[in-house]
Order: structure tokens, then C-alpha cells, then sequence
């Protein structure tokens, strides 16, 4: 049992939280929350110079040859500024189904294309019916005589508007799990996609395929096998996903305290209160529990161990108390916390789509629930 | 004890509710989030007054003034079916800052001149006046205010900043907490002022936009503004006391359990036609468990608004109950809006905007709205304080 | 709408809660702790002369003519002192079910004795099955020449051991609901009752029931109708203790305060930190919130309205709002809370108890949740 | 980063497993109540006492201690795998007083005499040591205390009254925190004293019997209680720093969680085995929801305390980290056994000595002790004081 970071992994969160701390300020998030892309492709640069895109990739496809551990201490420090950037997107949704499913071909020829920034894939899992099981997938590929054409609506799909592929989870059998996964490129005729308008500000939309043809050779994976793939990304999602949450959670906890230090009111700091202090006492507490909690699943999934259970107390301890952090602090910061000008606001919003995205609490509870035996 | 209402106030309630209906359009949905019965738009605002007019016709919004202002001298109960039935339906049109505060004030303590400018034109619903009482280093600690009013001639020259004024770019007036004497105990340098116009010179009014993207609060710069001697109410440098000033009306904090349970109702018919995963959401027991607590909390809630109410027709003066009531029912509100999002699942990341949204958007905006709940017009820490001090006596800290 | 009591029950109110204060001091709970019967025979008569076993009768048995609402601000009072003698037994569990249930004859003839505390009656429902369901139900009554013929064990009977009347739900038919309810001596040949030790130090027992032989007109109600009866008295029971609940709840909240305004710590009254204060002020709103919510359902049933909904409210949301208010009086009391003779544990202990009679918070949401149709 | 225990500690947690195996009666079940490790009766308390002499050959229980006073310098992880097994297995015997507090004390404060006297038969299990702290005026407070002890002649002379002493009666000796300045700053007239028998002249141990009705606590009255100066520990007036003196040894809090755990399991199981109305408690969905909540948190506080542990690997000395560890793991610990107490129904009522009790009336014991959870040993209020002030660093109120 050792929870402290190695030298490469300190260096790297080191190197992240800097690098962040400069080239992801505040305005940069305030400024992509209306940008048509959502990201910039500058900075996007720089972090493809980094060659964080390449943490959890084998070096001969031009990655660090690391683990999804150390991508997670860097997707935590990239939640502690929210980044806006497709960093969660491009390496876990994009990259890794391929680094995992794909086949030597594929991984040959796509791998080194995300590392190097060249590509970005997504995943389009959800659809109208938005819960995560099989039998919510209705979109249809079927055989044709040269691959495939798949047809169907595709909800949610994150950075879709700037993926050149997108890694579809389409029904190619009769059996409720019969489900694949193809990689489409969004060029490709019969794709239409268009934006939501979301509560976080950023990039999700709807992908309308209608007879969308293509090769064979762009199945990701075996044919209907593709719930496995999606059980196993949406693992790595819950746990990255909490990363972000936490590394949140770690900065409205900083914010919040500094704040309360600072503020006077009746002629003294308000961090001198009872109530106050007890406030963040609980943020601070609650915090330190989740930690653990989310590395203890990041670690065996990196290790490749049955992690089950882990990923889903992770997801539904985090979901419920990065909520929770954000509500204290806006209970500290009063008014000038709801106003769109405050940085706390930035954070309460994106925390509900963290919350629900690959499964919220509930989702999580109930899966570990069956895996207790109930 | 009888836990039902009387035979005319169940014909009140349903007068006010076919007023409502014949005036309020076909599928009226309000508008959307929690804390903003005018609405945030020109067109939702232009609706407001109208129906305030529509209301101050019927005699409505003036049901609880004493019979010599035009009033009725209504019951505390009639006035809490009017604010249930108005939040149930998300009608908007009442006058919390002239009708339920200004008025009130000027009753007591305003000289018969400012009964006579004043009042008709609140009763008629002619005019919007804002509250000026926060500022930004005064928030839960508002007698520490700043903004100096001075004496000149016949007038007091204003300057200072003041922050939360909630419809200030829509008021006509304001009336204003302002010190004039900064060298007295801070509640005794204070006063009261009336402000006529809000397009005085150095008058600036600057939008404050919240975390729903909405426009209500601004924050309002004072530089040499001029208000006449004759706008002060009540003594000079007592307008801490004046400030306080309440009429019995209703402020039973019915409109939290109200407003919860508009949602809720919508939620429970959302679960029981909407299926996710094959199943009705209205199947899953997550779900049903916390409609059913929040349901029962609802109805606690009604029952400390009905409390205050209760108390106040027998000529009792509530105190920790009101606090008690806040502190509840925002609490009650994040609930019900956070439920509406774990029901909408994904769907619940879309706002009023988009097109594949569910509910309208509504559950969005009510969630974001729902943050401010437990901090405006006072917050849970702040109630909790009144409580424990006013209420039961434990000494101050 | 009308919360305030009218003359006559705030006159009820007045002279229970002072006689209450004189006659059932914390001494007197603690005696009746470790009593053999568990209650005190000399206070018993001097309740019985007050008249409060008749309150919700009719004048022609010797009652006050008076309604269950007004048993209601009795228990309240009763529940302040945390009141060891069966008032509520003998009234709620022996008296009512017979007043609503029995025929002339039976009402004529016991209703009296119990009012004038000739006679005390309880009731028999629970069996090792602890559910509230018709199902859980296995005592058997078979017909028999002379009347019928009742086997089984009955669990958790309160105040089964002073009672010379047991009102025992039966089975008399083959389906689910085919229950009676019956009136049984208490010295009839072939019951034995052996007292359970408690967490609360109350007096519930367990009733054995070996051929019981009694005449067919000690039928309460009609054959099959029993469950009726059940869920009758479960709900009175349920706003009953509800009732007893609140009372005891604003003894907490009382006494709470009173300690936060005297012990001092740090040179101060501990009522004076912001936690503490934090802690009064919750207590003090749950207590408000509970109130309306028990004496609307109270209200409802005095009525004869429909009040399930009412009565579930009241019943999930005391059960949990009184164990609250005893936590945080733990909170606020420290060590000295926990032993032995300080009087809040008497309380807390009791809460328990009445958490889960008549249905527990969980039990009651459930049903609220089938009358709000899911 | 490692979330896998080393193939040696497996080997040692296995090696503690067998021998708890082979040394608890068949089907050992703990004593009752989870604040009472040693048990109340005359029976439990021997058998503590069996097991200590026990664990003390086998060297566990001094294997914190530096090899110089004859312990292992075990690591961290090791103590804690020490304390998880012992926890699991509601095994008896551990020394809180005399090992993990006294000696670390009188190692770093001590005179070589002391160390001398003390020392080995503490090793050895051959003594039970008491802590005079609390007073009755006293409690979160503790610096405040008022027993005076005043030197005449070679002795000191101790009057005063000690309370929650755990186990005072059954103590051999005791440490004791006196005043012996009253005229100083309330920290700086303390000293540090050892009782040599508790069966001396003037002292006085008067049970205290908790809402379980089981006797751990207790008052100690001191009456003219004569001890030599000889057995001041530190400085005289220096009390209060050599009282909060503690070594690097384990208390990274991991009793919480492995004691909820080894309750949630048995839960579990019965709710899995049991049935009410005709269904598997276990098909509940309140139930099982509550039980995943908690499984997650019992995970959650074992993460706090193996952080602890590592940091003090680490040679960093947690302080927030601690009260978080205590904070969490004592609500976690009532969470439990109120569970426990919804699993049971009816059936939660009734205690160890009822014969239709479930699982042996432990649940109606676990609930009653769990009270004191969030109050000993530092209240949640104390703790949360802690985060605040110490380890955020928001100013003292």
C-alpha cells in the first residue's frame, strides 16, 4: 500500500499543474464557453507538444508508454482549471477504445495520429433513450456488400463538432448485446451533425446518420462485442471523469477557504464563524475521502484487475460529493458566487455534467449493489 | 383546530384561479426558474405589468392594506390562498417591493405629503420601485453600509454603491437605506430615502448577470445624486428602524412549498409517461423514494407558512418562524430542482435554447436558479443565527 | 384553516401537561424502568379519574364525548414526560378498536370498564413475521362447536402483561386478507405471555396462544373484516405515536437549549459557537415542521376524512425528524448525555422504539408512494 | 503508487488472521457495543487481559516501539494491517493507555528511572494504566481543569475530580493531568503525574453507567492523594505539552472502518438469509441502497486512514488528516448500526439478554454505544474546529 506518486508521475503532475496554471486561466475557460469550437487550437497544440495525448500509449506508437494511472493525475490537474480543451475526449474516447479494441492495423495507423494530435476521435454511445444498457442502442448497421451502412441518432456525443472519427456503438445483431463499435469518419456522406446548447458550456451534440456507408475494415473490435468495449471506456470515463471532478473539487476547496479568510463581514473574517468553518471543515473532509477512493479504482484499472466494485463507489461517492463541495462553497461565497462573473459558477455548472456522465449516482449504486450479491 | 378551509375562502380560491386561468395563456408555464416571478425578458416583464394591472383592478394586491389606504383589511388566510393560487400557476404580477414593503413603511411612518404622492400610484400597479440595501462589502452584515447621504441645502447628495438591486434596470424608483452620520453606532447613523427617479443624474445601473445567464440583479452607482429633504421617512438618522418596519402582511413563505410543489407535480406526471431504459422512470425506486420525501416536506413546508399565517390572525408577531419557514422551504427548493435532474438524466445538461430539450429546458434554469435560494434575502447561516438568538434566547456569540 | 386549539383542548392541554409535571417526573419514568408492571397502579387511578380513558368516547359509556384529536393533545403532553402508564395502550389499542368495531352489546358492556380503568385491553397483531402485511399473519382461528379455537404466537403485545383483554388478529380464512379480530380473556386457558426486555424499558410481550377456546361472540367486527380493523388502529396508533413523539421532541429542544444556555467552556456558554447554535436551530425548525404535519393528519382522522396520505406524512417524517432531535441533543449534551441518569438517553432510547411502531419511516414512505401511484 | 498490500504484509495479516483463529473461542463474536473493546463484565475483562499477556509475547503490541525500548520499528502499514485484523475479528486486548499513550510519553519525557520502573511491565501486558484528562467542568475544554495538585514535602498532593475515565475500574495505575499553578495562563500550570495504585488513600472510583447500561466510564474523586514528586513526568507546570506529546504510532483511525465493516458484512448476510413479508430483506431497495452507500463509505474511510498511515510512512505528521479520519468514521460508525436497526424491525428492540433477540441483540447494543461515537475522544464539533482552524488555517474565531 502506497499512495504517494512515483518520480515520473510527481514530475508529470507537477509539469501539468503549471503548465495549466499558465496557458488555462479563468478567461481562457470564460472565452471557450462561447467559442465556435470550443477549444483553441493554440493551446491544444501545446498540450499536443507536451505529448500528454501519447500518457497511456505504447512508445512505438509515439506515446509515453504509461499507464491510464498517470492519465489520470493529469486529468486531475486539468479539472482543477477546466480545461476546456478535448485532453478527456482524445485520449480516453478516442485513443483508447482503438489502443485496446483495435486491431494491429488500426493501432498502426490510427494510434500515432491522436498521439500526434494529427486526429481526434470521440465515442457515440447514448442515444434518445439515455440510459447506458444495451437495449437503448438503437441505431442499425447493417452488412452490405462493401461493409457496412449504419443509420440512426447519436445524443451527447461530446467534441463531435471537431472529430474527424467517430467511434459509433451501432445493433448488428438480433440479441439484446449484440452491439459493435465502427469507426466512422465524420466526413463520411449521410452524417449531419449539430450542437446542444448545454448547462456546462461545452461541446455535445447530435449526430443524425442516415445510411452512412462504410468498409468493413472499420469495425473497432469483434462484431458484437461492442458492449464490452463500451462497458470497459465507460469505466475508464467514470474514473477520468472523477479525476477531473476531484482535482474540481481540490480548487473550489482553495477558492473557498481563501475566500472565507479574506471576507469581512460584522468586523471579522467570516472564516472565524462557527458555521463557516464548519462548512470548511466538511468541504475539506470530504475532499480527502475521495481521493483515495478514485485512485485506489484508477490504479487496478491501470493494472488491469477486476476493478468493478472500486469504479462504481468511485463514480457515485465523486458524483455526489463534488456536488456537494460546490453547493458549500456557494453557501460561503453568498451572492457574488451565483453571478456569472464568478469563478465559482464555472465550476458548479460543469459539476452536474460531471455528475451524470458515464452513469450518475444512482447508475453506480445500483451496479455495485448487484455486484454485493443484491 | 380545523385543517381545512372555510367555505369563502375555497370560493376565493377559485376565483382567483379562473381569473387566472381566462388570463393567463393556454398552457401558461411561467417562466422559468424559481426566483424570478417577472421574468428576465422585455416581453415577460411588459406581461408582468399587465397583469399587475389586471390584479390591482380586482383589488388583489391590495387585499391586505388597512380599509383607510383602500385596502381590505383581507384575512392572513385569504392572503395566503392568493399567493398559493399566484405560485401555483407561475402568475406573474405581484408588487413585492411597492405593495409589500414601500407601502407598509410609508403607513407607519411616511408624513401624510408621501401617503398622498405615494400610495395611489402602488395600489394602481403604476409604478416599479426597487429596495437600495446591500452593498458589496454589506451583505449578511447590512448595518455596516456605506453609501453617505449629506445634507446640502434642501436636498441629501448621495454617493456610494449599492448591489442585489433586483429589478433596478425595470424601476421607476427607489427607496434607499443611506448613512447620514458616520460617527454614530452603525444602526444609528442611518436613513431612510425615496428616490424618484431612477434616471437622475449620477444614477448608473449595471447589470449583474447570474449563473443562469439571466438578467435581475444589477448593481446601482450613486455619484451626487440629489433627493430632496422631503423624501426622507421617518427621522433622520432612525432609518434602520424604519427600514424594519412590517405590517402584518402576508410573509408566511407559502410561496416555497407552492413553487415546490408546481415542480413536483410536473415531475411525477414526467416519471410516470416517460420510460428510460424500457422502464417507466416512475418505476425506479430511487426515484419514487425521494418524490415521496420530498412530497412530505412539501406539505411541512405549507404547514409552517399556514403556522405563520395562523399566528398572525390571532395579532401574534412571528419571528423565528419566518426565519424557520426560509431556512426549510430554499432547502426544499435545491431539492426539488436537483431531483428534476437526476429524473431527466442526460437530458437535464439542456436548457430552454435547445431543441431536444425536455420539460422546456425548465429543470436547467430551476436548478441554476435554485443555487441562489439558500443565500438571497438572507441566508441559511444567517436564518439559523435569528433562530438560535432571537428564537430561543441563546446569547449572541 | 385554524391551528390554534379551541377552548376545551386548550383547557385538556393545560391541565395534562401540569398534571403530567407533577405526577411524572423523570423519577417517576426511571422507577417505572425496572417496575414489574411497568406502570404505577396509584397514578393510573388518578389518570382514570381525570377522565382521559374516556376522552375520545361517547358520554353514554362515561366518556367525554369528546374525539381522537383530543386524545391527540393528551398524548403530546403524555409523551413530554415520557408517560410509563398505558394511557395510550388502553385507550388507542383497547378502547378504540372496540368502539369503532364492536357491536352494541360488546361497547355497552366493555367500553365502560375500560374508561373507568376497570378493565385494560390491548392489541395482539405482530408475529414472528414483524411486516405489517395480512400475510404475516399465522394464528389460526378455526370454528369450533362452541365458538372458536385460536392457536399461534403473537409478538411484541404492549402491556400484555397488565392487560385482562387481548385483542388478537386471527386467521379465519383461506385468503391473504381473511383475518378476524377477536377479544380473548387474558386468563383464558392455554395463554401464556413472557415478557421481551426492550430498548426502551417498556412492556411488550410475547403472547402464546395453545387452543384457545373462546364463545363466537367475542368476535370484534365481522369474520374477515380484520384487516380492516388493522389498518384502522395502525393508523390512529401511528398518529398516536407521532403525538408521543412531538411531545418528547419539544422536551429535547427545551432542555437542549436550556444546556446550551448554561455549561459553559471556554469561558463562555457553549450556546454562544456557531455549531452549537447551528445544532438549536435545526432541533428548533424540525420540531416547528413537525407539528402541522401530526394534527393535520390528526385532524383528518377525528373526521372521519380520508387521511392515508396524512397519516404516512406524518408517521415517516416524525419517525425520522424525532430520532434527529434526539442526535443532536447528544450532540450538544457531550459525555454527559450518554450516561445512565442523564434524562436525555431516556428520551433517545424511547425514540427508537417509537420509530418503528406502527410502521417505520421507510414502511410509511412506501405506502405514501403507492397512494401517489407508483 | 500502490493499491496492494506487499506480499509480506499479506504473510503477516494471514499470520494475525490464524492466530486470532486458533486464540478466540469458536464463533467469537466480539463483546456487544463497538466502544468497548475490552468488555464490562468480570468474564470479558479477563479474557482482554488473557489475550494481552498473549499478543504481548508475540511482540505485536509494542512492535511500534524503537528497538532501543524493545519494540520492531514496525512499519506503518504493518500496524494498521495489526489493528484491521484485531478490529475484524472483535478481538480483545489491546493497551490504548498504557502502550500507545503512556509509554510513548515517558520515552520522550521521562527520567531513565521512570523509563526503568514503567516500561517493561507495560511491554509485558502486566499492567492497566488509566487517563485522569476530563473533569466534569473540563471537557472540549480540557485546559481548563481544576484538580489541584499542591507539593508538601517530597510529595505532591492531588484533590479534584476526574471523569470519563474509561476503565479506571479496573486500572492498576494512573497518568494524570493536574494544576500545580493556578496564577498562570491556563496551559502553562499543568504537570503531568503518575499514579502508582489506584487503591491508594483518598481516590475514589465511581462508576458511570452509559445508556447501554454497561460500565466503562467512571469519576474518579481525589481526596488528600499523596504522590512523589519523584513521579512528575516534564517539567513541573509543562503538563500540558508533555500530555499531548505522541509518537508516530498508528492512530490513522482504522478501527472505524474495519469495525463498520465487520458489522455491514453480518448485515449483509442477514439480510440476504432473512426474510419479512414474504420477501429476502435483501430484495429492499431501501435496503440495499443503504447498505451500497455505506460499503462505499466504509471504503472511503479506509482510504482516510491508510492516507494517515502513509503520510506518517512518509515521516509527515497528519493533524487535519486525523480529525477527518475521526470525523468521518464516527457518523460512518452510526450510520451502521442505525442500518443495522432498520434490518431488524421490530426485532432491532431487543438486546443481548432477550431470547427472541437477532443476531445475538448486538444491533440494540452497536446502537446504543454508537451514540457516544461522535462525542468521545473529541467531539465532531472539536474535530471539525481542528480542520478549520489547524489544518485550513482559518483564523480562530
Amino acid at each position: 500500500m502506497d499512495l504517494s506518486l512515483d518520480e515520473t508521475q510527481q514530475m508529470l503532475k507537477n509539469t501539468a499543474k503549471d503548465f495549466f496554471a499558465t496557458e488555462c486561466p479563468e478567461t481562457h475557460v470564460r472565452e471557450m464557453e462561447n467559442d465556435k469550437d470550443g477549444y483553441n487550437k493554440q493551446l491544444w497544440e501545446k498540450i499536443v507538444n507536451q505529448g500528454w495525448l501519447g500518457v497511456p500509449f505504447a512508445e512505438k506508437y509515439g506515446g509515453f508508454g504509461l499507464t491510464f494511472l498517470e492519465f489520470c493525475i493529469l486529468l486531475e490537474e486539468a479539472g482543477r482549471v477546466l480545461l476546456p480543451e478535448p485532453l478527456f475526449h482524445a485520449v480516453l474516447l478516442g485513443g483508447m477504445p482503438i489502443n485496446i479494441f483495435g486491431n494491429e492495423k488500426q493501432k498502426d495507423e490510427l494510434l500515432p495520429k491522436i498521439i500526434s494530435g494529427e486526429s481526434i476521435a470521440t465515442l457515440a454511445f447514448h442515444e434518445e433513450d439515455d440510459s447506458i444498457l444495451p437495449s437503448s442502442i438503437q441505431c442499425q448497421a447493417s452488412m452490405s456488400t462493401n461493409g457496412y451502412t449504419i443509420s440512426g441518432t447519436k445524443m451527447f456525443v461530446p467534441f463531435a463538432n471537431i472529430s474527424d472519427m467517430i467511434i459509433t456503438i451501432a445493433r448488428t445483431g438480433d440479441k439484446d448485446t449484440d452491439l459493435s463499435a465502427f469507426i466512422i469518419p465524420s466526413t463520411a456522406e449521410g452524417i449531419s451533425i449539430s450542437e446542444l446548447s448545454t448547462i456546462s458550456s461545452d461541446k455535445q451534440s447530435v449526430i443524425n446518420l442516415d445510411n452512412v456507408q462504410i468498409p468493413a475494415t472499420n469495425i473497432l473490435g469483434q462484431k458484437n462485442k461492442g458492449w464490452e468495449l463500451v462497458e470497459q471506456i465507460f469505466s475508464f470515463g467514470a474514473i477520468g471523469k472523477s479525476c477531473e471532478m476531484l482535482g474540481a473539487s481540490e480548487k473550489v476547496l482553495e477558492g473557498t477557504v481563501e475566500y472565507a479568510k479574506t471576507r469581512t463581514q460584522f468586523g471579522r473574517p467570516i472564516g472565524t464563524f462557527g458555521e463557516i468553518q464548519r462548512h470548511c471543515s466538511e468541504m475539506a473532509t470530504i475532499v480527502e475521502g475521495t481521493r483515495f477512493v478514485i485512485y485506489e479504482a484508477a490504479w487496478k484499472l491501470a493494472q488491469n484487475k477486476n476493478a468493478k466494485k472500486e469504479v462504481s463507489m468511485a463514480k457515485s461517492w465523486t458524483s455526489d460529493s463534488h456536488k456537494k463541495v460546490c453547493a458549500i462553497s456557494h453557501q460561503v461565497h453568498g451572492g457574488i458566487g451565483f453571478t456569472k462573473e464568478h469563478w465559482v459558477q464555472l465550476y458548479s455548472r460543469r459539476a452536474k455534467a460531471a455528475e451524470i456522465a458515464f452513469g450518475d449516482g444512482n447508475y453506480h449504486r445500483e451496479k455495485l449493489s448487484k455486484l454485493l450479491g443484491f | 383546530m380545523r385543517f381545512a378551509f372555510t367555505e369563502e375562502e375555497d370560493n376565493f380560491r377559485d376565483e382567483v384561479r379562473k381569473f387566472l386561468k381566462s388570463e393567463l395563456p393556454n398552457n401558461w408555464d411561467g417562466v422559468a426558474g424559481n426566483n424570478l416571478e417577472e421574468g428576465a425578458s422585455d416581453k415577460e416583464w411588459d406581461f408582468a405589468l399587465e397583469m399587475r394591472k389586471k390584479l390591482a383592478d380586482k383589488g388583489w394586491l391590495t387585499m391586505a392594506w388597512p380599509n383607510e389606504y383602500g385596502g381590505q383589511n383581507a384575512s392572513m388566510m385569504k392572503q395566503v390562498i392568493f399567493a398559493e393560487e399566484m405560485t401555483l400557476a407561475r402568475a406573474p404580477g405581484r408588487d413585492g417591493f411597492g405593495i409589500r414593503m414601500l407601502a407598509p413603511t410609508l403607513m407607519i411612518h411616511g408624513t401624510e405629503a408621501q401617503k398622498t404622492q405615494y400610495l395611489p400610484d402602488i395600489a394602481k400597479g403604476n409604478v416599479q420601485w426597487c429596495q437600495g440595501y446591500s452593498e458589496p462589502e454589506s451583505g449578511s452584515d447590512l448595518a455596516s453600509l456605506q453609501t453617505r447621504a449629506v445634507e446640502d441645502g434642501d436636498d441629501f447628495v448621495i454617493n456610494g454603491t449599492k448591489v442585489w438591486t433586483s429589478s433596478a434596470h425595470r424601476a421607476d424608483k427607489m427607496f434607499i437605506l443611506v448613512r447620514t452620520n458616520p460617527e454614530a453606532p452603525k444602526h444609528r447613523g442611518i436613513s431612510f430615502l425615496l428616490i424618484d427617479d431612477m434616471k437622475s443624474e449620477g444614477i448608473k445601473v449595471n447589470p449583474i448577470i447570474d449563473m443562469a445567464g439571466r438578467h435581475n440583479f444589477n448593481m446601482v452607482t450613486f455619484d451626487n445624486v440629489r433627493v430632496p429633504q422631503k423624501n426622507l421617512v421617518g427621522e433622520l438618522n432612525r432609518g434602520w428602524y424604519v427600514g424594519a418596519t412590517l405590517l402584518d402582511f402576508e410573509r408566511s413563505g407559502v410561496e416555497y412549498s407552492s413553487r415546490c410543489m408546481a415542480l413536483l407535480t410536473e415531475l411525477i406526471e414526467f416519471a410516470k409517461t416517460n420510460k428510460r431504459g424500457g422502464k417507466y422512470i416512475s418505476e425506479d425506486p430511487n426515484i419514487t423514494k425521494e418524490i415521496t420525501e420530498i412530497y412530505t416536506e412539501i406539505n411541512v413546508s405549507r404547514g409552517m407558512s399556514y403556522k405563520i399565517a395562523d399566528m398572525q390572525s390571532n395579532g401574534e408577531v412571528p419571528n423565528k418562524e419566518s426565519s424557520m419557514s426560509k431556512l426549510f422551504g430554499t432547502v426544499l427548493e435545491q431539492k426539488v430542482a436537483d431531483l428534476g435532474m437526476q429524473i431527466l438524466g442526460m437530458y437535464g445538461q439542456l436548457g430552454p435554447e435547445s431543441k431536444h430539450n425536455k420539460l422546456k429546458g425548465k429543470i436547467e434554469q430551476e436548478f441554476l436558479s435554485s443555487v441562489s435560494a439558500t443565500i438571497a434575502a438572507g441566508t441559511s447561516e444567517i436564518q439559523r443565527g435569528i433562530i438560535a438568538t432571537r428564537g430561543l434566547g441563546l446569547p449572541k456569540p
